[in-house]
């Protein structure tokens, strides 16, 4: 299927007047714009797999009311202005009928006026609040939001009685995004930032910035919001200052990857993160414990790699499409996203799902699990 | 016309002009030679606003030129070609003529960008007058050429007419018949003749004495940055100094 | 009577342009040839700073992000009329670039090419941190451009809008690199000493065109905000100073239709890579290298050398 | 409050030594051939990641070093060879846009062979830090610090004693003269490209257990590197060094005094005054017109 798209693409672009062919056996052709190179490509890689891997099982399995999904699917390079161009082409050249992507909320956002003169229904990956408040009409999103993930990580400080924090955000859409909600629900935790410091996406050294919040006085935790490498990098510097505050992470290090860079320096570390990390820890009554270990295991198999949470995003979303269409029981674009906002108690990767006309990512709080990292393993806190 | 009075010029702790001192009448030719490494190019390089002098001073019809930016010397009417050709490869022969002329056109950006009916004129009348000047200099049949199609002979004329564009009162030369051979030296030295007797003052610096002794009003000699003698062609021919510099302390 | 080449190249785009629509069958296509039309725009402006007057700059970008997000901030925070921010912000970036010029442009080669790029990063870095007014990492929108209460929108209308800049700046272009101030730009390239002898004010020139340069990438900027409707600092950034600066080397220094050829393929470039599944990046990088070692003179002056010598 | 200050320092002495080890690189590729490449962080990265990767898949830290470093020469003189060379004696904007892609290629194929995921190396001397005045330091940065004072003593007796660096130091002041002379201007410029790579990798190494690695980094470092090598006066091995501390040192201090947010503008804050009053650099050779 690859090589047919692969010369149809290149014959397309070649004579730059492409006639999309109706064919009887028409698939279900779901459109994606993710980041899988440049800065985000630690959430945007592991979505692809995601998304790849699924469309074959569903395949595989019959596909979507009787017909076969195809996934159509550009790489943004963590560009929100390629972003935009990548979905007018799925739009209007492609003719997808759902589209799931925007890896980043820049993204998100450079797509979303598209969707919504086109009329297409849209799940975003992405964490930003603004995606889904207010609500429009043909968006949605399934990863929780960053505001909730500052409000998990607070609630935990407030009942551990830590009131004086410092924040310390990455200089991505990720960390300033999670920055600015962390800001604005501080107080109705109780909690007063002290300091307010920022890293670079590659930097490699930050106890700079980690002399400096350990100078602050009056300190009693530290709060890190960011992806990838950096945080590992502040973890170790932590422990290099030995710096003894309680130190919280976002979900955005909720992946094995972070305990294998970190090492030793990461332990007590605690995290809001999805039930993905702590699948196999899960109890047996839990109702995620199935999707999440099921997705876990053929990630892994699939792909010889850890499954990521992001990826677990990009599974919620599919499936929430796929959920919607055989709901509405058509592809048409109108009820397949009516049917969408009307998704009650669906659970996927990120907790259970219950949409409406105003919350176009139905998660609660709860869904967000609190983790804490002992003798280099995840442990669900209660 | 031209006043050079005490300069010198040192580069770090190299003496390269010293106390030079000579002046340059209207209307004649003017020669600086010297042997390899006396200062000549240096010289004109301070007196063309390419170099700021250490000390001294340059009078230039009876005003300070010293320290000048070549482009403000040039609208004074001064001018200049170069020992090592500095010729735009990236244009074609009748531009590298026509950038001599850039004084007398309108040099707007934007005159520039929206052509405005004078200019187009005058800039039909500068290709005309560019192309009389290749001519005057004899390279006219390179009138449709690329400057890189030219030979070493040719380009070292057409800097010659890209100088004369600017109708320059002085004109410098900088080793005008370097590399030419005979018949192009001849050519040369007709060639530099007929400038002269267009009105405009020379200086040139040469290293070939038949075409120095048979052109030059004046001669002044450097030698290690000084001046080592001054005068009329035969004068300097019969100069002990002179001959010892030339020939050697063994002479 | 004999037509320039220039005048022929000219008319052949603008044909080409007016035509072109007829195979643009869906907005997509449309999409494509407008986000051509902008670079290869910029492309033209920043080609006489760097292929003519031969002063690199890896710092452009940051000019069109002051354009970009000009508009953006002005229009969206402060209410002001969308062409009224476009002049703002293209005059505010011709006035830091002729502030900084003058330092700047006293330095040669890779100097000069760090101290643009320093300059980029910095106005870059403004744009990242300025959260509360750009929206910081995560972008702010913009709204529809208007002009006297009518409104641009459509792929067709802007394809239009867009078009005619191109053309009206390649006119331009042409013009000036065939008049004395363009003269003297190229002899600032080829020979600047001698250009200084013959009374070219090189500093002068050279800050007037890289301000010139400056205001194209600056107006593009605010063009491409509206355009788009969304806008991230990846606008302002190194890799987008890089890519403009490759469109001007890849399609040909010193050529106007060059700068054009350049702007196309490298716009058209990723979108037909799309195919190669996570080989995108190093097929580029192999494109890219390949070209520049065979047509080193960039695509368009190599193809009319070979194919003049060939006639001749 | 010392203390605070001597942290600072570190830091950046730490970082800056990354920088510097960059920088040199870029160097001595000016030095042979006039010309920045933009390639040398995917170097930093090569050593890097394949070091990472060896040590994952079993192999000794020692071995792993040496045919990490021995992978990214290969990959310098592989780019030297299929890619500078054959451009021969285009425009120095040529050459850079071919350092580009090359360098883009090197970086996809590392995405397409090794993976998007980030890669730890351990610490060559433990990770328990050294404390100096209340100051702590890994000594792992005192590896860092340590290979860059050893490399630039061997660079500077190796220009400065050896046939082949006087060769080296030729060929950039007049490479048609160094020709005449006998000196395979060719061999140089592949010695220059190979040597650049390594060291690049020796870098990408030494620093790996602190920052981690993936496919990305050489995109950071090598920008970095430029920017050092352009402070200290780009061909002047003394200067990319003192060019990679001071970039260092003013990060570190921006993020500790004045603003994280910041920090990485102010640098360039500081090359711009910098090249205002001294063109070449703080150690660049002064070039004269000759006409």
């Amino acid at each position: 299927m690859e090589k047919r798209t692969f010369i149809k693409f290149t014959l397309a672009a070649a004579a730059c007047a492409a006639i999309g062919t109706a064919t009887a056996a028409d698939p279900i052709r779901i459109g994606a714009v993710l980041s899988v190179t440049g800065p985000a490509a630690y959430l945007g890689d592991p979505e692809l797999k995601t998304l790849q891997m699924y469309v074959e099982t569903l395949n595989k399995s019959g596909g979507v009311l009787g017909r076969p999904l195809e996934l159509v699917h550009y790489d943004d390079g963590s560009e929100a202005g390629k972003a935009n161009g990548f979905a007018k082409r799925l739009i209007e050249n492609d003719k997808v009928d759902f589209i799931i992507g925007g890896t980043t909320s820049g993204a998100t956002m450079a797509i979303a006026p598209l969707v919504e003169r086109a009329q297409v229904p849209f799940i975003s990956l992405a964490g930003a609040v603004v995606i889904v408040e207010p609500a429009k009409k043909w968006v949605f999103k399934t990863p929780h939001t960053d505001r909730m993930a500052a409000e998990r990580v607070f609630d935990d400080m407030k009942k551990a009685g830590l009131t004086k924090v410092a924040l310390l955000s990455e200089n991505s859409g990720f960390g300033q995004s999670g920055r600015k909600e962390a800001q604005a629900v501080a107080a109705k935790y109780g909690i007063t930032l002290v300091a307010d410091e920022t890293y670079g996406p590659k930097d490699t050294d930050m106890t700079a910035q980690l002399t400096k919040i350990k100078g602050v006085p009056g300190v009693q935790a530290v709060f890190v919001f960011g992806l990838g490498q950096g945080p590992a990098v502040v973890t170790k510097n932590f422990a290099q200052l030995g710096i003894k505050l309680p130190l919280y992470q976002s979900h955005g290090v909720a992946s094995d990857e972070y305990i294998r860079l970190a090492g030793a320096a990461a332990e007590g570390v605690r995290l809001p993160s999805p039930a993905l990390p702590v699948a196999a820890k899960l109890p047996a009554t839990d109702p995620q414990k199935k999707v999440v270990s099921d997705y876990a295991k053929l990630f892994a198999e699939r792909w010889k790699a850890e499954p990521s949470t992001f990826g677990g995003y990009a599974y919620d979303g599919l499936m929430l499409a796929t959920d919607a269409m055989r709901r509405a029981g058509s592809t048409d674009k109108g009820k397949v996203r009516d049917a969408l906002e009307a998704t009650t108690n669906f659970v996927a990767t990120s907790g259970a799902f219950n949409m409406s006309a105003s919350d176009h990512m139905g998660l609660s709080l709860s869904a967000f699990r609190m983790l804490e990292i002992r003798n280099g393993d995840w442990t669900l806190l209660n | 016309m031209l006043e050079v009075r005490n300069l010198s010029k040192t580069f770090g702790g190299v003496k390269a002009v010293q106390d030079v001192s000579f002046t340059v009448r209207a209307g004649t030719i003017h020669a600086v030679i010297g042997p390899n490494g006396a200062g000549k190019t240096t010289l004109f390089n301070l007196i063309t606003g390419i170099y700021t002098p250490t000390s001294g001073e340059i009078l230039f019809d009876d005003a300070s030129a010293g320290g000048e930016s070549p482009d403000r010397l040039a609208r004074r009417g001064m001018s200049r070609t170069f020992q090592n050709l500095q010729v735009c490869m990236n244009m074609s022969a009748i531009e590298n003529v026509m950038v001599g002329a850039h004084l007398r056109l309108g040099t707007s950006l934007l005159a520039g960008l929206f052509r405005l009916p004078g200019l187009a004129k005058a800039d039909a009348e500068c290709r005309d007058e560019a192309a009389r000047l290749m001519e005057f200099v004899g390279v006219g049949r390179y009138r449709d050429a690329h400057a890189s199609q030219m030979s070493y002979g040719a380009l070292k004329r057409l800097e010659i007419a890209r100088a004369l564009a600017a109708k320059p009162k002085l004109l410098l030369l900088d080793e005008p018949a370097a590399g030419l051979n005979h018949t192009e030296t001849a050519e040369i030295e007709a060639l530099i003749r007929k400038v002269a007797d267009s009105g405009v003052t020379v200086v040139l610096v040469e290293h070939d004495m038949k075409l120095v002794m048979n052109l030059s009003d004046h001669i002044l000699v450097l030698d290690y940055g000084r001046k080592l003698a001054e005068g009329s062609a035969a004068e300097i021919r019969e100069n002990p100094d002179v001959i010892a510099a030339y020939l050697g302390a063994s002479a | 009577m004999t037509m320039k080449p220039t005048t022929r190249g000219f008319l052949f785009l603008a044909f080409v342009l007016a035509v072109l629509p007829l195979a643009l069958t869906n907005g997509y296509y449309y999409d494509l040839a407008i986000r051509m039309a902008i670079n290869a725009t910029i492309a033209v402006g920043l080609n006489l700073l760097i292929g003519y007057t031969g002063q690199i700059s890896l710092g452009h970008a940051g000019f069109f992000g002051i354009g970009a997000y000009a508009s953006a901030i002005l229009t969206s925070r402060y209410g002001l009329p969308s062409g009224l921010a476009l002049i703002i912000g293209a005059v505010a970036t011709a006035g830091l670039a002729f502030a900084v010029a003058r330092p700047i442009l006293k330095l040669k080669g890779h100097y000069l090419a760090m101290a643009t790029l320093g300059l980029g990063i910095i106005l870059s870095m403004v744009v990242v941190n300025e959260t509360d007014l750009t929206g910081g990492p995560d972008g702010m929108p913009v709204d529809a451009f208007s002009l006297f209460g009518m409104q641009i929108v459509g792929e067709q209308a802007w394809y239009v809008v867009v078009v005619l800049i191109l053309l009206l700046v390649t006119r331009a272009a042409l013009n000036l690199i065939d008049a004395p101030a363009g003269r003297a730009l190229q002899a600032i390239h080829g020979a600047e000493i001698a250009a200084r002898v013959a009374g070219v004010d090189t500093t002068s020139f050279k800050v007037r065109v890289f301000v010139l340069s400056a205001v194209v990438a600056s107006v593009m900027g605010s063009v491409t905000a509206h355009y788009v409707g969304f806008l991230t600092p990846g606008v302002a950034g190194f890799f987008h100073s890089i890519e403009l600066v490759t469109m001007v080397v890849l399609g040909g220094m010193a050529s106007v239709f060059g700068s054009i050829l350049g702007a196309v393929v490298l716009t058209l470039l990723p979108q037909l890579l799309s195919a190669f599944e996570g080989w995108e990046t190093v097929v580029f990088g192999l494109i890219l290298m390949l070209t520049m070692i065979f047509l080193p003179r960039g695509i368009l002056p190599t193809l009319r050398l070979k194919f003049a010598g060939r006639a001749a | 409050m010392l203390s605070e200050l001597l942290q600072f320092l570190f830091s950046g002495l730490t970082v800056g030594a990354m920088y510097a080890l960059a920088a040199v690189g870029f160097s001595l590729i000016y030095s042979a051939s006039g010309v920045i490449n933009f390639a040398q962080g995917e170097f930093i990265m090569l050593g890097g990641m394949s070091a990472a990767l060896l040590v994952q898949a079993g192999v000794p830290l020692p071995l792993a070093i040496a045919l990490a470093v021995l992978v990214a020469a290969a990959a310098g003189l592989i780019v030297e060879k299929l890619a500078i060379e054959p451009a021969g004696n285009s425009e120095v904007v040529t050459l850079v846009i071919i350092t580009i892609g090359a360098s883009l290629t090197l970086r996809g194929l590392a995405e397409v062979f090794l993976g998007k995921g980030n890669h730890a190396l351990p610490a060559f001397s433990g990770e328990d830090p050294l404390v100096i005045f209340g100051a702590t330091l890994m000594p792992q940065s005192l590896w860092v610090m340590g290979v860059t004072l050893v490399v630039v003593l061997a660079l500077g007796l190796f220009f400065g004693r050896t046939t082949l660096g006087k060769g080296v130091l030729a060929t950039s002041c007049n490479k048609l003269a160094a020709q005449l002379v006998g000196i395979n201007t060719r061999f140089i410029l592949l010695l220059a490209f190979g040597l650049s790579a390594a060291l690049g990798a020796v870098g990408g190494i030494l620093v790996a257990p602190m920052t981690y690695t993936s496919y990305d980094v050489g995109i950071m470092m090598g920008l970095k590197g430029f920017v050092a090598a352009a402070l200290g006066g780009l061909g002047s091995g003394f200067g990319a060094i003192v060019g990679g501390l001071l970039l260092g040192i003013v990060e570190a201090m921006t993020a500790g005094y004045i603003s994280s947010a910041y920090k990485d503008a102010m640098p360039f804050v500081l090359i711009l005054l910098i090249l205002f009053f001294l063109p070449q650099g703080l150690f660049g050779k002064k070039a004269t017109d000759r006409v």
